[in-house]
């Protein structure tokens, strides 16, 4: 019995390594690609050792810059992320807790907009922004990444308060509270977990967006994901300097996603997992 | 008028009519239990007093007021929930402390009266835990705290000890009879199991499918049950129903005849009226429960003895009984007397 | 108490209406812009009386091979669905039934890997297609649309296998069942309605996938996704022509979508709403 | 060797050991109830007989042959779970074949043998139903079922009545009871309510923290308990138990006496050796628990009655017991004979 258990063990332990450097290695790749000189990026098959040059960085950030694409990016997935919550919130709260006969079809309705693909709505929601004279702004952008995230963040918020016993919003209400206090000192401790899951999710969508970023506003209001497809144009890849942008742009955000991967991913389990 | 007063209370749920016109008068410091099979109303009931299901007609008056309308949190009750409901991210202390808090009550007041509650439910030294951190039963009595710290009107309990294991239910039973003795509060409480009826109430509230079957003390329920339904559900074992023609004394209109477990008595077969087979002999130490088929009725009783039986399943057996013991219903049911 | 009901009724019934209209109205304007002429569709104000043409849609066949780009999406999206559920489905069996202290965490990681942008892994993986000389092939297709939906789909199948109670599989080991009779006669009925779901979501998301496709395989390997583009130009927006492609290539999709929507939103709501 | 023979089984969850090294042997046809409280590995010790859990150490015998590493489906035996396990997809014919089909059984006897089962249980109306059209009660009965077509050697039983009313638990009692002694077959049967454990068994075997407190028939468990575990963990109300200071005659070495609730007799307190103050009386109807705070001793007992009472709380009363029914118990808890 016991030997059966310590060689499976070895199996899974090697299984997972193997596993673990697969998924790591186009990270890893990237990071490589970024330091190289174009030549050596496309070199076939690839060179692995070579000295290291910063010059993509510099000229990534001669040619756009950067800090006003990363200012778009913060501007635009916080704003939409607070806008975003505040709609969710009262919306899961009250589907959660005052339920009718058709919350649910609300619920399986609201994720089945996520269903069709963006290009569908594209020339509409570009018509609107034009007349009302909002294309390539900030306001814009983050209205979209709202709604985008919005069927998400209500679907998300509503799994975790209906997690909460109703029984304790109950026990308040008997113990004197009033709808605000209710959910000062009821609900918003309890659910803060969910709440900031679900905000870090949005975050880091918003963050990644490109398709809206780039048809809605690439010149001024141009997030990072945007500038990142500055450098794939169709007159030729530039692996070497599109590296070295992708790992400035998506650099953030990985390393936020770091260090709030347990909440983030948590967000992402609706639940499930207990 | 009394101190809690249920003027034709009604509920619906869509087109199902859930409590169909309660009339009930509770008076100060009764200890008053709602008992009956689940989908009575009884909790629906005790939620409409709470004021978290909204009474579709009648009234509900406390202390004077009309309070059929009033919003929970100004109703002046209080609530042990069966699953407890204790606000998980806060401390012990902090659980029996948001209801004096909210009211507004100075923090020396309201220390002293958490540290009153607790002394007396030997919570002290669990004021800094949150509740993930305590027993089922610890739970459950921080739950009682945090309703009497705030000497409510009336006390309303929803099933509190259906969620602790046998033991602790008998124990934490004692203790609820104790508080209600020491604090002579208005309490109502509401359970599917009758012994806890049986054992804490002043007055029991018999309810099934929305209305009250009967109301009165537990040994009146117990030796004048005014129909089969009370009859059969207080008691445990059920009480033995049986076609009245076995019976040739019963009042006119009798169709069945009800006989407690304990008032049938086991003789020998040639010398009784009824006789029966032996299916099962429950020996339980201090009593036997011996369940016999009746001849020719294909009805099963249950027969209830203080002492030790030597009967076997398959054996025959007499049956004499108690008459003045018995009682006679009709044919709705309705007991005759 | 009665009038205050059916006010808030009469109100709520408007304001479904009117989101149900603002959330169509984005496919309704697609569809109309469709049937106009270049000139009508760039107007401004929205012109919508107009003689309805079809000439969009034959200019899009007679330029791009539509029926090709057809059966491509068909050919990547099905298969890759296929792929996905015959690795997912015993993975998520194993997770679900046979849990580890680890379980846990490998599902959590394998969700954070949808958390990184696309762009991140495109150079290595272009890289490692190319010295295989699967670029532009349905085969690399495939394998990325799989490798893209996998951590869904375990997820989606384990959440399902988890619902089941493991004492209906205990019951069918001692009523006599092996592995496979297990798995046919117990898992397999039962978890039907969680894999129909996780596959059809999965035939949407890769129907509807872009990045990848058009990255890896616009030639001879475009799907419907690919096709869109082409007409996205940058020498300047046709929005009719646009328009009539984009209805070409997410109509299939959408039809579909229709009479599997309860199936398919059941996947999305991974057992939340019960 | 038995018919089932446990032989120095235990079982390890990491370092946690559930199973401390069991020796149990099973007669055929025997009724054998496992019961204790929760975390006892009662149930662990079931799911390692039916092959759903590994044996660690030890080994397991069914009719001669070794079955401790033999997988679920070949050990011969039926289970009925506690949460009925029926196959959701399946009708309750379907469900009740589903052994016999594995087993290729022909079609001919399949129906003959659910058709005899469902006459037996009562489920004829219902064979074309699925579980979620059944009632608790029906899904209980088919459960039995899809054991007894299977006609296996060993039927076990994982607290089945749990999810049941307290009504449909006795009745439900009484029908396993009836077909045991209809069918002859050995049956383990596992249950934290010792109620059932009594009813039912032919031996009871008393389990704690993973090992066998006691095995014997229910009336040995309950008239000879071998330590003070056993002893307040059968009757309820439980076994009071009172330091051996108050009894002069204890035997050498007695640190604890135990009196059940029905051997004490409450007398005038000046003619008693002990006495203490009324706390709570609970009439039951046709018995009364008086709860009885021991003077000086701060202590609590409760007393037995088979009639009414007209003691109140607060009152004095004096106690006296029946000296030959006492239990000595040693500073290890085990009884001195």
């Amino acid at each position: 019995m016991a030997k059966r258990i310590s060689y499976s063990n070895i199996l899974r332990t090697l299984f997972a390594w193997l596993i673990a450097l697969l998924l790591f290695f186009p990270l890893l790749f990237l990071i490589i690609t970024a330091f190289k000189t174009e030549l050596q990026a496309i070199a076939v098959p690839s060179i692995w050792s070579f000295t290291p040059t910063f010059e993509n960085f510099s000229e990534v950030q001669d040619r756009s810059d950067y800090a006003n694409y990363a200012i778009n990016s913060i501007i635009t997935s916080s704003a939409s992320t607070l806008l975003g919550l505040l709609m969710a919130v009262p919306a899961a709260y009250s589907m959660a807790f005052a339920p009718t006969r058709r919350t649910k079809d609300i619920l399986m309705w609201m994720l089945s907009t996520k269903m069709m693909p963006a290009v569908g709505a594209l020339i509409p929601i570009y018509v609107i922004f034009q007349s009302f004279g909002m294309l390539d702004t900030l306001g814009a952008l983050t209205i979209i990444f709202t709604l985008m995230n919005l069927p998400i963040m209500v679907w998300m918020l509503y799994s975790y308060f209906k997690d909460i016993p109703f029984e304790i919003i109950e026990a308040a209400r008997i113990d004197g509270a009033g709808l605000w206090e209710e959910f000062r000192h009821v609900l918003l401790p309890i659910g803060m977990g969910g709440i900031a899951s679900t905000g870090l999710l949005c975050f880091v969508m918003a963050w990644n967006e490109a398709f809206w970023a780039l048809n809605l506003g690439s010149a001024n209001a141009g997030t990072l994901a945007t500038m990142i497809a500055s450098y794939s144009s169709p007159e030729g890849l530039f692996w070497a300097k599109l590296s070295a942008a992708s790992l400035m742009a998506i650099g953030p955000i990985v390393v936020f996603g770091w260090f709030s991967q347990k909440q983030l991913v948590q967000g992402m389990t609706f639940g499930a997992v207990k | 008028m009394a101190f809690l007063h249920l003027n034709k209370v009604e509920k619906y749920y869509g087109n199902v009519h859930a409590i169909k016109g309660i009339d009930l008068a509770i008076e100060k410091g009764e200890f008053i239990v709602f008992v009956g099979p689940s989908g009575c109303g009884k909790s629906t009931l005790l939620r409409m007093i709470a004021g978290l299901e909204e009474i579709d007609k009648g009234s509900l008056h406390l202390d004077g007021k009309d309070i059929s309308q009033t919003h929970p949190s100004k109703r002046d009750l209080a609530m042990v929930f069966q699953s407890y409901a204790l606000y998980p991210h806060m401390t012990v202390t902090e659980n029996m402390s948001f209801a004096l808090k909210l009211a507004k009550e100075s923090s020396a007041v309201i220390k002293q009266k958490v540290n009153d509650a607790a002394e007396k439910l030997d919570l002290t030294q669990y004021l800094d835990r949150t509740p993930k951190e305590l027993s089922g039963g610890q739970r459950q009595r921080v739950a009682i705290g945090r309703a009497i710290v705030r000497s409510p009107k009336v006390f309303l309990f929803d099933e509190p000890l259906s969620n602790l294991d046998a033991a602790l239910r008998g124990q934490t039973r004692v203790e609820i009879a104790h508080l209600h003795r020491e604090l002579e509060a208005t309490s109502i409480y509401v359970t599917h199991d009758q012994v806890e009826a049986m054992t804490l109430a002043d007055r029991v509230v018999v309810m099934q499918a929305g209305v009250i079957e009967q109301v009165g003390t537990p040994m009146e329920l117990y030796d004048y049950p005014a129909n089969k339904f009370v009859a059969q559900f207080i008691g445990m074992p059920s009480m033995n129903i049986l076609p009245s023609t076995l019976f040739r004394d019963a009042p006119y209109h009798t169709t069945e005849v009800g006989i407690r477990p304990e008032h049938f008595k086991l003789i020998a077969p040639d010398q009784a009226q009824l006789t029966g087979e032996i299916e099962m002999v429950e020996a339980l130490g201090n009593e036997t429960l011996t369940h016999i088929n009746i001849n020719d009725q294909s009805q099963q009783i249950i027969v209830r003895q203080h002492q030790r039986s030597q009967l076997k399943p398959g054996q025959k057996v007499g049956l004499q009984w108690d008459t003045p013991k018995l009682h006679y219903f009709d044919d709705q049911g309705l007991v005759i007397r």
